[in-house]
């Protein structure tokens, strides 16, 4: 059980380190939003510190929305896939390894840095850790969500768009959730609800997506 | 041990073959025939569960495969059209992963002899986006070096782009696995001499619709 | 050598009297002869650097309006104009490579990327040191401020390229049309302050006109400039033979110098 | 000449149709950031008017960053690429269809939306106009850039990253004028100088690009 | 007409070959062989121009190919591994769309000519995604038909997935463009008999270094 799981994240973060891409993608995308937002809008600190926390939450969603996609598509190109689903092990434990797996390499790099960014766009100390808490519960959920999406459009055309309209729905609430609680906490109201919110989000993420992510695989297989 | 009950396949809105039915035993070797396009690949496809039939069954050991799936799984090695080479993989990481995420446990040294065997042994380390078309190929067959104790392979076009010599170990290897009780069903457009103890050949043109 | 390559350096050495130069472009004649260079540039500049510092330090006077600050020039202007010059000699090699498909200009230029990545970030560093008490900003989106930028970026994306690229043809190609392409931000460095009004200074030292500052300083300056060019040479010359080393380790030669030098 | 441009043209339309995902992903990427914004930064107008020239400037170089990456990666993989470099054709010409395709794809959608959004961050009609114009000059120069990054890490271990490396600071600028424009603008201070500076940057990239990206391309593929 | 001098492969650190030379006229066919990761491929795709040797020389007509680049591809048509069949597109439009590209334009009545002799009369309108393996070759090949007047093929195991009828289809175009004057060179592992005024077998195991 825990073995097939473990092979799994393996393969993927060794696969993301070959790519180096993926783990740097991100990270870079997160830089570059969080440097490019300042040239582009002005450097008015008081304008920047309104809107860090959702300029960083609405780009860790992108990320996860536009990297997602991909979750399945090289393992489908290439065949893996197939292998996969004929493997012994039950396939929502691999699929956890490959959420799992997807999330730290694009998830976490976005958790750890978002501190740094906060940083610099002259957030309070205070608002800084609920910024890093609110993503840390919260890119998983939208880790475990994409990938239901990702499975269901698999070898679909137009994949991407149909993603985007069947996942975002589920993505807005944990955005709101999110920012609000980094805004609430700015505006000293506490964060509280909104990350038992986003806490809960992300246990029934956890609870119902690995099942609906490998069913949604054999009925793209089939 | 493997037997298939009156099978259809319909892929968009054409009939590729109805009613096809067959029984396969140990020892025994099938060789599934047809044209470009027949429905061979997606025959294949279907006994290993990865699609579903329009119409009929399909039963390893007396049990539906689909009630049954890991341990059928289990008794089942399939090595497709595609190769599930990794080109980020040198072919020792390919072969090591490819056996983990199948539920196999392969150590370092089983599988540098599989590889060495297959002919790979100065490209061990080399990434799998170098390789030439047939040391590719063969790194995705290495796998049925470290299957024997697997009763069902399914092999599909694996001649392919190999030469002559691995077109030869690969026929010693199917021959070896026969003659050890397992069974294998293969395709092929190459004239591959085969010696098997049973021998089946099926066109699958001849269930094809009118 | 490729047959264009051969043809030219045929008509070169068959004119009367001429050297031939292409035997220069072979990395085993190259290699001695660059290991004999590399004194004449890198002690020259350990003297000039000291010069250097002395006059600029504590011969030349402070500034009326600036104070002490100013002093920044002195590394400022030289880093500049290094890290300019050494960008255009990338892409000069590298055109050279392109055209004669030479391995030695490809060596060349991959050594110098390192050095002149190195003076783009001096100057930029020293750059925004002195912009905090003179402007009273670290940063300002200039434009020369913007394409100075933009340059280490190339230097860093030319290094970047050639790394991560396994086959050393491809990487030399490919960094070469990063090279070439990147080529045109230099100009755009050197006149951005003419074609945009804006606060970076003018230039001040120009061939066609008298020089707008102390001579004591220019003094200063300059010898700070020769320091660098003699350093930037000795360096390069250090690192184009480690290349080389790196590169032809299966070829003859290398084996042979290995075995003579033990 | 003009035959083969307007073939490879054609055809990368009719892909993109087929696959329709990339007419939408920039589109949907786009409607995205602007109606996430304004959830993730909270409705105070003022600040939403000053922010929109740069998240919409922000979002169409992100749009384009994250996109370009895969111009020529699809054709790479299924042996297109060597076939069009085998077309007795001049390369840069190809290269230029297939630039024109993709800016056809990615980046007018955007020019053409970006007005609709300018109304919804409240921006005044001047401003619009001027955001329209920029992205117009802008936009192709973005992809053009985008091309040689492109071509240069087709095939690379981490090519994302390196991609990104290689053309941002070659963004930053375009980024900067075009964000400038609108700025400028609606400060009452003219756009005409950002305007012109986008244009010669345009027409250098048109005049470099296709060329390069042929070398580049020829380098990748030996 | 094309003459090859010299020429030396090296990948990675690895010489393929080196040493390599040969003359090819008009009429005459060329089976590259070699084993598995010999460097065939590399060797055709060098003759493409879209490798560079390392040395060696590549000439067309008595010219360097490097130097009369777009003349040369007028006069090349190169079939590899990849099929360059696009998954969005049906067969119809794959074909006419890879002849724009390459510089030849066809009409929508030679394609369908051709399409409807190798095979793929009733699968004019199917994506390529649905295709059999052999049915996405067989696209690929299509443009044979559409080049006769196109001197030199370079074909990288064209026989590769095809069924019976179609290697037969395939030999009989390759044979008919050999006594229209042209010239063809391929590789292969499959045991096919061409016919050919002058056959050559190049082994490029033969240029290996030691
Ligand atoms: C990060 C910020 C800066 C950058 C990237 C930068 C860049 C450059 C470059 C590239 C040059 C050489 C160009 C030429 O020779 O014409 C240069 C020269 C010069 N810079 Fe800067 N600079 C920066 C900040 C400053 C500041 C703050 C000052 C002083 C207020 C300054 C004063 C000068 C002067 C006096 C020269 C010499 C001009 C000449 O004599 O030709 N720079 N700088
Ligand atoms: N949506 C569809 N509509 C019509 N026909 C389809 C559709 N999808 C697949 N097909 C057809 O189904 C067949 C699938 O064949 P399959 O891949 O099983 O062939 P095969 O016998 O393995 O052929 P090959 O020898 O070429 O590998 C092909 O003829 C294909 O054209
Ligand atoms: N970077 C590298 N380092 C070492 N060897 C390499 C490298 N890149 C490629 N190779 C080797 O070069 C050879 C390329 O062979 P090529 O594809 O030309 O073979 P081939 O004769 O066509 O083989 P096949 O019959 O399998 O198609 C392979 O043996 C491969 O392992
Ligand atoms: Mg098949
Ligand atoms: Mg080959």
């Amino acid at each position: 059980m825990l073995n097939i799981l473990l092979a799994v994240i393996r393969r993927d973060l060794l696969l993301a380190w070959r790519r180096r891409t993926d783990v740097f993608t991100t990270l870079v995308f997160f830089v570059i939003v969080a440097s490019l937002f300042p040239l582009g809008v002005g450097p008015e600190a008081n304008l920047l510190r309104t809107m860090a926390p959702g300029v960083l939450w609405v780009s860790a969603l992108l990320a996860t929305l536009l990297s997602v996609t991909r979750l399945f598509a090289a393992d489908y190109a290439d065949g893996t896939l197939e292998q996969m689903l004929l493997s012994t092990e039950p396939l929502p434990l691999i699929v956890l390894g490959k959420v799992s797996a997807y999330w730290l390499v694009t998830g976490l790099p976005l958790v750890l840095l978002a501190p740094l960014l906060g940083v610099q766009f002259d957030l309070p100390q205070g608002a800084i850790g609920v910024l890093s808490l609110s993503l840390a519960l919260g890119t998983p959920a939208l880790s475990l969500l994409g990938g239901i999406g990702a499975a269901l459009t698999l070898g679909l055309r137009g994949g991407g768009v149909l993603l985007a309209l069947l996942i975002l729905p589920l993505y807005v609430p944990i955005l709101i959730f999110g920012a609000g609680a980094v805004g609430a906490d700015a505006a000293g109201l506490g964060a509280g609800a909104h990350l038992l919110l986003l806490g809960a989000s992300f246990l029934s993420a956890l609870a119902i997506s690995p099942w609906a992510t490998a069913a949604a695989l054999r009925i793209a297989m089939e | 041990m493997l037997e298939v009950d009156q099978l259809s396949c319909m892929r968009g809105d054409v009939i590729l073959f109805r009613g096809l039915s067959f029984r396969l035993e140990g020892g025994s070797l099938l060789h599934v025939a047809g044209r470009n396009g027949s429905g061979k690949t997606s025959l294949l496809r279907m006994l290993c569960g990865l699609m579903l039939p329009e119409a009929g069954e399909i039963r390893w050991r007396g049990k539906p495969i689909r009630s049954q799936r890991e341990e059928y799984h289990g008794e089942l090695l399939y090595v497709g059209h595609a190769n599930a080479v990794k080109d980020e993989f040198s072919p020792m990481e390919n072969l090591r992963v490819a056996c983990a995420v199948a539920g196999r446990d392969v150590s370092e040294d089983q599988a540098l002899e599989a590889l060495g065997a297959i002919g790979l042994a100065h490209r061990l380390e080399l990434d799998a986006r170098h390789l030439s078309q047939g040391q590719r190929r063969r790194v995705a067959l290495a796998r049925l070096l470290l299957a024997d104790t697997v009763p069902l392979w399914i092999l599909d076009e694996p001649f392919t782009a190999l030469d002559v010599a691995a077109v030869g170990l690969l026929a010693q290897t199917i021959e070896d696995h026969l003659r050890r009780g397992g069974s294998v069903i293969y395709t092929t457009h190459q004239d591959v001499d085969l010696e098997a103890p049973t021998l089946q050949r099926l066109d699958v043109g001849d269930f094809a619709p009118c | 050598m490729n047959s264009s390559v051969k043809a030219v350096s045929d008509k070169l050495s068959a004119a009367p009297g001429g050297i031939n130069w292409f035997k220069y472009a072979s990395p085993q004649t190259f290699y001695p002869l660059a290991g004999r260079l590399i004194p004449l540039f890198a002690w020259p500049a350990l003297l000039l650097f000291a010069v250097g510092l002395y006059v600029s330090f504590f011969v030349a006077p402070t500034d009326a309006t600036q104070g002490d600050s100013y002093r920044i020039i002195f590394i400022h202007v030289p880093a500049a104009w290094m890290s300019m010059i050494i960008y255009l000699a990338m892409a000069f090699w590298c055109a050279l490579g392109m055209i004669f498909n030479t391995r030695l200009s490809f060596m060349m230029s991959q050594a110098l990327a390192p050095t002149g990545a190195i003076w783009t970030f001096l100057a930029l560093w020293t750059g925004a040191l002195w912009g905090k008490p003179t402007w009273g900003a670290w940063w300002v989106w200039d434009a020369r401020l913007t394409s100075e930028l933009i340059l280490l970026f190339l230097y860093l994306g030319y290094m970047a390229l050639v790394a991560a690229m396994d086959d050393p043809r491809r990487a030399d190609r490919a960094g070469a049309v990063v090279a070439i392409v990147g080529a045109i931000n230099v100009p755009i460095i050197y006149f951005s302050v003419k074609w945009w009004n804006t606060l970076h200074q003018g230039a001040s030292v120009s061939m066609t006109s008298a020089p707008k500052m102390a001579s004591i300083m220019l003094m200063g300056m300059l010898i700070m400039a020769l320091a660098a060019w003699a350093y930037s040479i000795a360096v390069v010359l250090v690192r184009v033979r480690a290349i080389m080393l790196e590169r032809e380790r299966n070829t003859d030669w290398v084996a042979q110098m290995l075995e003579n030098r033990p």
